[in-house]
């Protein structure tokens, strides 16, 4: 009989499903049922139970070894390998605070703290997580957190239209190409413009929302977002910036300039690249916005004995209130990562995060340097004199990919090769978990490459 | 000035409020390299204002605000649609593996062969789970999946050359992120009429479903918990009609080797991983939104793919891609949680997952029908959404009900949700609790529904042991403090 | 019957009692080789009854017993003589390391040049802390590191010739396990008095120690956290006695850079690397109690030291060694954490440590000694003994006030130790509390003593607010119950 | 002035340490004096501050550094050594449940428990690690654990010669050479005795506290504890008995043999290897003889309120009660070990411990019938008969430290050289972490380093 409550199929008996045999042929007699296909009946009959090509379950010890080898095939710094990329995800190191409370299954498994007193934890690490992404960006509102950095620029941009009423926007040329294709991807049924902006503009169409503006950009140079910015609003446009919240450490922040929104990609703040997510959105705003503002927003506020505590808010402009009239269909979000970026920010703190984009910067700059030394290599914001953060393009004396192949076989993953942007263009990116000796091993690999040229 | 004695009255002031000028939980490295100019300090900003306290302080605040939240690992947490169940620490621990968390998305693919692989064993064990074989991994949650579902039928549409479709029909039942989703998708949305059995209402769908139809967004099993009887009916009724039917998975949980999504006529899929899957929903995310379309579909996929070559593995862009929807490959980390459970538990597994969960909802569900009101009088699937209008007339609202059961450790059912249930309590208790804890929860249930007439006060006030009571969400929203500021 | 709803109020039922008949959290692989004839039946045993719970049932179970304890991580512990502050959390990440976890005990000393290379320079690190450079990692916890070092003391006796010398002098003060050492060495123990003011009586040292004299054992600074001023002339009159002395390292943490242990006349010492180098308690240990002696006697020095030869590092034995304390090498992987402690304060950070350790208690002592007399009225070194004698008198125990601090989520100090202070509460805040930290404990022990006349009931039936409030510990020691069982 | 409140020393501002200068400062001046040199007065002043040859601290990014590269000069199977060593020490998969309870900051930095009402947490898991102990071995009652395998036996010994009243142990030959050298370390200076028993015994001294037996024995194999405890108890002693834990979830327990005290390494269950420590020791017996245990035991009681609360008990045997006359010294011992063996067992729970030691069982008894197909390769159990568990002992066609070293070459850590206790003898563990395809490479490298003899 035991056999039938499951249909058919052996009854498995499983580390993640505590009820046993017995247990559910109780449950099923107490539910008036002879079986669990007594349950299934709306289920078309000839679709039920199909034959399925899956393999069959692992002990857990078998799974660390399948996982494991998967692991090990990949290049990491663990593995040996030195890396030069940055171009939106950032290699930088993770104070073990961050790994420790990442840690805490109360943090980890909860849900979305829709009943607040059983949720108190969350939420006053996303009003800490607000408070940290307003102080950085010195704006004076932050959401708890969008998907990720490109996507938080998509939903500024649309919220510039909502906000400013108009169906253009403007992205300026020097941003990473993400920005704008994910822009395309979330705006491209709603009837919405996009047009490039030089960074050197002097004007631009009257009927702009917004002019999106990545700072340091996509190079890794700083605009002049102050001018831009001015420029917008004397066209009636918002201005939305995407920053590199490290270099917020160091940079002016965009709130010094009367920008409008402010999006960056979280990740620099103690998230791990892990392939590329998950990540977390940065969002802040002028206060006068809130109500477009997309996203999760966490308030203070207080219980029926005077108590502080903190709770959703604004929700109604929230998909599970407004539906088809929300700010953002956005519903599952990236709340434990911004745990991991408040947690960061509160270990590295007023004088760490100061140190850290001081050593970022001292370190590019010594790579960049010292590869501008080398015979055929240039680096196109020192010819320029642009300033620089992070990152830096380098003109090479053969295609970037020709280059990298051969710097791999050193165990050096080397730039990205923008060539489609910039001619024989690297995009290369040096943070503190570069030493000297590594960045020294990289110049001298590049010299010798492009030496047998 | 008396301070207050209570183990549970704990400190909650902010960081900011912690903070000394001058202490430090970090030290970074002195620099290596000699001494570079610095640009020009117009470009420079003073510090930036965050928290000066030490490494001792940074992590009592997070552990003692941890202690402050209902989780799984601590509670029973039965949240409709939510999918509440264990999350396997041996996930959370391959996912952080050196080998896949410190590896940069822009990477050479033969220098991440291990990662694509994985990637695309996922895709093929989510393709071969819901029988539509065309996945893309990259939607960050199931909303960002949806839109992604969204994309790909217009882009069909319009390859076809079908513009006039513009509208999505979607049931009253549904998940806000549907019509959401479909109006940044560009689409109108008109909705469909459930029946007094909570079913599609077929009739009404018939007069909805016509030229203009790009799409009927159908939750399956129903955000009640129900299957369809009419499935086959409604999908044949929208693709007649020329539409596409899109299925949102997020209740996925219930039909795990049961019965394949193609089979029942649909195009288009979300799954979250969050859910169904099992990795952890961290209080808000991370997810994961895999979309899964027909092979006639698949090469509107949004980027990347992952796809097995002559050498390999690649990363790649289908043909007629509706694009990038965000940075880099989608949650990667949460990719590897999720393709760990499938393995764990493989086919047998995952089969006793969809059968376990079902048959702990109905349990609940015939435990608890004498005391209170169904929404729909029939069997469930893996969740059943109670009414409590019977409690209601006795002067108790479903938001009591849920609040009282904060008291008792176990977390409220999803309340008020779907809008058509009035006083809606969703329980969904998943297959990893034990036959012990749905005991514990239904006699907790029909001590609430007796304390109603014996002490109402207790439900009222409830709850009366967390670290807050009731909060004044009104004047939260009213005047908004949404941050730390120095003036206070 | 009716369950109570407090949320604070958890099930405290054991694993064997959530137990039931084929559950299980846990799946062993498959065996991949062919299959071995079994024993003859009469070696085999029936099942072993071990519980079968889910396996989320095993991680909440232990999750919310976690929630239960107060500790670092989460509250003010200012237990004196235990030293406890805060424990980095790299420190156990980097111990974690599968390059210091995995490894055999028994490898060829080639195959772990990593890992005794960083036992050979914690040797020399604690060597030069101490001015002792004879160093040994094998003992388990301080009371092995004092049994180690009487078994160093014995032998240089006996190897002199010296069989007569079977006294260990120990003061009134000393901490339960300087005598316990003595005795299991075969030490005959003879106590030195205590003055007046907490100093050892050093007339009465003179009287005692004699040519039977094997060791004073002296912990430094002293058990009432006082420096003995007399050191240098008590050290003299031992060894003009022909005895050794022997330190009690347990309160290491206010010397560091200060003094060393050699300077003022310390043959062997023991230091407690889960007190002065932050190794975590873990609830009782693991703990590592390396022990230090003078050049002369590094030759009894218990196996294994880690020496440096020509072709790299290697466990050696010392010459005359007092032999094998325990299984394998000490406490490998505490001694890795207490490694990187070092490492990451250095010099000036180590200083810095007992400065302000030093600063913080006599800060508390300074603020509380109009309310709370003192076991020696004179600045302490980094803990202060206080005497609730006075609250006694005014009704209320040492033992009350302790618990009473439990409501306010501060652990209590030590009571009643050392034994010649009357109604002892010994506190050490350690370097790591800030001094918001201390200014609240000071505040609360102040309004404590307040209570005594205002509301006693407060403090004779505190705690109120924790999972339990006393318990009958004489019944329990009456009639032990010290397991679970079938048949209760 | 700052300076001099750390007496000459630049004031340090470490992560670890929060007072700040002004914080440090305001504190001398309630304590009343004018630097922390105020306070030193009783140190004399020649010695204090001492010239000290250590390092500056590091940032933990440099410290990672250090330590991890420490880590990577080790041979492990992480960096792909193959290794079938034993002996005391085991390498076993540890759960994912293990490590995750391991984490829990509330377990890791409490102290022992001696205030009950804010320790229930480690209270009720002591308990728990007690029932597991008893239910393992058959026995009555369990302590807390003790420093580790080899003195919970020395300790043992010591027992039964105060239970006995008598002054020499007998231990049997087969045992492990570290059991008696630490008996003889922990009782060198209180008269104790020590004997050698062989296996075959059939008489002993009549003035023996008791035999000491370790089984499965340090060559693998299940000594004849039925026999050997009844030639104890009919000559006045008590039986100790030394077990592999593993080897119980297959193996008759000690309880069935009525044997006195039980001891056991509990690395086995759950702990790694770490080499060589931290571990803890297990030690069980007979109910009779609570009031003679060493080490911390937890009971049951009750609250004021009549709830069930665990507290320490029985704590007028220890030495912060009884001083010289305790029943040991130990003071700090293993609790968090403890509680790695408690989630280890609540994990693999009945069914898993019993799969355990099946599994070890196969895969040695494949290995040892293997290698003794080779040419010149003995394994002593299978000529003699013998019954073993995890570990045989090989006879070498020559000297195992050269079989080793070609060994290492391969990647292989091979056996136990213990040619000192046996001629050419190799002891040659495996476990559940050996696959067949381990096993059989390391079957092939014995046969092809004897063939080159
Ligand atoms: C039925 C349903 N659809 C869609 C979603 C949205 O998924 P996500 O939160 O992952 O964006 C949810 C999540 O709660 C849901 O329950
Ligand atoms: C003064 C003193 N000596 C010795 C010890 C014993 O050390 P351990 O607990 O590490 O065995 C302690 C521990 O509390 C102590 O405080």
């Amino acid at each position: 009989m035991a056999s039938s409550t499951t249909s058919g199929n052996p009854s498995v008996n499983h580390p993640y499903i505590p009820s046993t045999d017995s247990e559910r042929e109780e449950m099923l007699g107490v539910i008036g049922v002879d079986s669990l296909d007594g349950l299934l009946g709306d289920i078309p009959a000839e679709h039920r139970h199909p034959a399925l090509n899956l393999d069959s379950g692992l002990s857990e010890q078998e799974l660390a070894t399948v996982i494991g080898s998967m692991a090990a095939e990949n290049a990491s710094a663990s593995s040996g390998y030195l890396s030069f990329l940055g171009a939106g995800s950032y290699s930088h190191y993770i104070p073990s605070t961050v790994r420790s409370i990442l840690q805490r299954g109360e943090f980890v498994t909860a849900y979305t703290p829709y009943q607040p007193e059983a949720a108190q934890g969350t939420l006053q690490v996303g009003f800490e997580f607000q408070t940290v992404i307003c102080q950085l960006t010195g704006m004076e509102v932050a959401n708890a957190g969008m998907y990720d950095g490109p996507t938080a620029f998509a939903e500024a941009c649309l919220m510039a239209a909502r906000v400013t009423k108009r169906t253009k926007v403007g992205v300026l040329s020097t941003a990473d190409g993400r920005l704008p294709d994910t822009l395309v991807a979330y705006s491209k049924h709603q009837g919405i413009d996009i047009v490039e902006v030089e960074p050197d503009a002097t004007d631009i169409p009257d009927d702009l929302a917004c002019i999106g503006i990545q700072s340091p950009n996509f190079f890794g140079e700083i605009e002049d977002v102050e001018r831009l910015t001015k420029l917008a609003h004397d066209n009636g446009a918002l201005s939305v910036v995407h920053v590199n919240p490290t270099a917020l450490g160091m940079f002016k922040a965009p709130g010094e300039f009367d920008v409008d929104i402010v999006t960056a990609e979280g990740q620099p703040l103690g998230v791990p690249m892990a392939f590329g997510g998950p990540y977390v959105g940065l969002f802040a705003c002028k206060k006068a916005h809130i109500r477009q503002m997309p996203g999760r927003i966490i308030g203070r506020t207080t219980d029926t004995q005077g108590r502080t505590g903190y709770a959703l808010t604004l929700q109604t402009r929230e998909q599970h209130i407004r539906r088809e009239r929300a700010t953002s269909n956005i519903c599952t979000s990236t709340q434990l990562i911004g745990l991991m970026v408040t947690v960061y920010a509160a270990t590295l703190g007023k004088q760490g995060i100061k140190d850290l984009a001081n050593l970022c910067y001292q370190k590019a700059h010594y790579a960049a340097s010292e590869i501008n030394k080398l015979d055929g290599y240039t680096v196109d914001a020192m010819a320029t004199g642009g300033t620089f953060f992070h990152e830096f393009v380098v003109s090479c004396p053969k295609s970037p990919s020709a280059i990298n192949a051969d710097l791999l076989d050193r165990k050096i993953i080397g730039g990205l090769d923008i060539s489609d942007r910039s001619e024989n263009g690297m995009l290369v990116c040096v943070t503190e978990t570069s030493s000297k000796a590594d960045i020294d091993k990289f110049v001298k690999a590049l010299s010798e490459i492009g030496a047998s040229s | 000035m008396s301070i207050t004695a209570n183990a549970g009255d704990i400190d909650r002031r902010l960081l900011m409020d912690r903070s000394v000028a001058g202490r430090k939980a970090f030290t970074l490295p002195e620099s290596d390299v000699p001494s570079q100019d610095l640009p020009d300090s117009s470009f420079l900003r003073d510090d930036v204002v965050l928290p000066e306290v030490s490494q001792l302080e940074v992590i009592r605040y997070f552990s003692v605000l941890s202690q402050l939240n209902f989780s799984i690992d601590t509670n029973f947490y039965p949240l409709g649609s939510c999918t509440m169940k264990y999350n396997p620490k041996i996930n959370d621990e391959l996912s952080n593996l050196p080998g896949l968390a410190d590896i940069h998305p822009l990477q050479p693919d033969d220098t991440v062969q291990g990662a694509i692989r994985l990637l695309k064993n996922l895709q093929d064990d989510l393709g071969e789970i819901t029988g539509l074989p065309g996945v893309s991994l990259a939607p960050l949650a199931g909303a960002q999946g949806e839109y992604a579902g969204l994309l790909i039928a217009r882009a069909y549409h319009e390859a076809k050359n079908d513009s006039k479709r513009t509208v999505a029909i979607v049931p009253d039942s549904a998940h806000g992120t549907n019509p959401a989703s479909a109006a940044m998708a560009g689409l109108d949305v008109v909705t469909v009429r459930s029946d007094d059995q909570g079913n599609v209402d077929v009739d009404n769908l018939r007069e909805l479903a016509n030229e203009n139809t790009a799409v009927f967004m159908l939750t399956i099993p129903s955000t009640l918990g129900l299957f369809e009887p009419n499935i086959l009916e409604i999908t044949k009724i929208v693709h007649d009609a020329g539409g596409l039917v899109y299925a949102d998975g997020a209740n996925l949980n219930a039909l795990l080797g049961l019965v394949k999504l193609v089979d029942l006529g649909v195009d288009i899929c979300h799954s979250n991983l969050h859910k169904t899957f099992s990795t952890p929903h961290g209080g808000g995310g991370p997810g994961s939104g895999p979309v899964m379309v027909t092979d006639e579909l698949a090469k509107f996929l949004p980027k990347p793919v992952a796809i097995q070559t002559e050498d390999g593995y690649a990363l790649g862009t289908p043909e007629q891609s509706v694009g990038t929807i965000n940075g880099f490959h989608g949650s990667f980390s949460i990719a590897a949680r999720a393709f760990a459970y499938i393995k764990a538990l493989g086919l047998e597994g995952l089969q006793s997952v969809s059968e376990n969960a079902i048959i702990s909802a109905n349990y609940i569900q015939a435990k608890l029908r004498d005391k209170y009101n169904l929404a729909a009088d029939r069997y469930c699937m893996h969740e059943t959404v109670l009414s409590a209008t019977k409690q209601k007339k006795r002067g108790v609202a479903g938001l009591d009900i849920a609040k009282r059961l904060l008291d008792f450790g176990i977390h409220a059912p999803t309340m008020y949700f779907p809008l058509i249930v009035d006083e809606a309590l969703m329980v969904e208790p998943t297959e990893s609790e034990s036959k012990e804890t749905l005991d514990h929860f239904i006699a907790v249930m029909r001590q609430i529904d007796d304390e109603i007439d014996a002490s109402p006060e207790l439900i009222h006030e409830a709850p009366h042991d967390l670290p807050v009571t009731r909060l004044d969400e009104a004047t939260a929203a009213r005047k908004p403090v949404l941050r730390w500021t120095a003036d206070e």
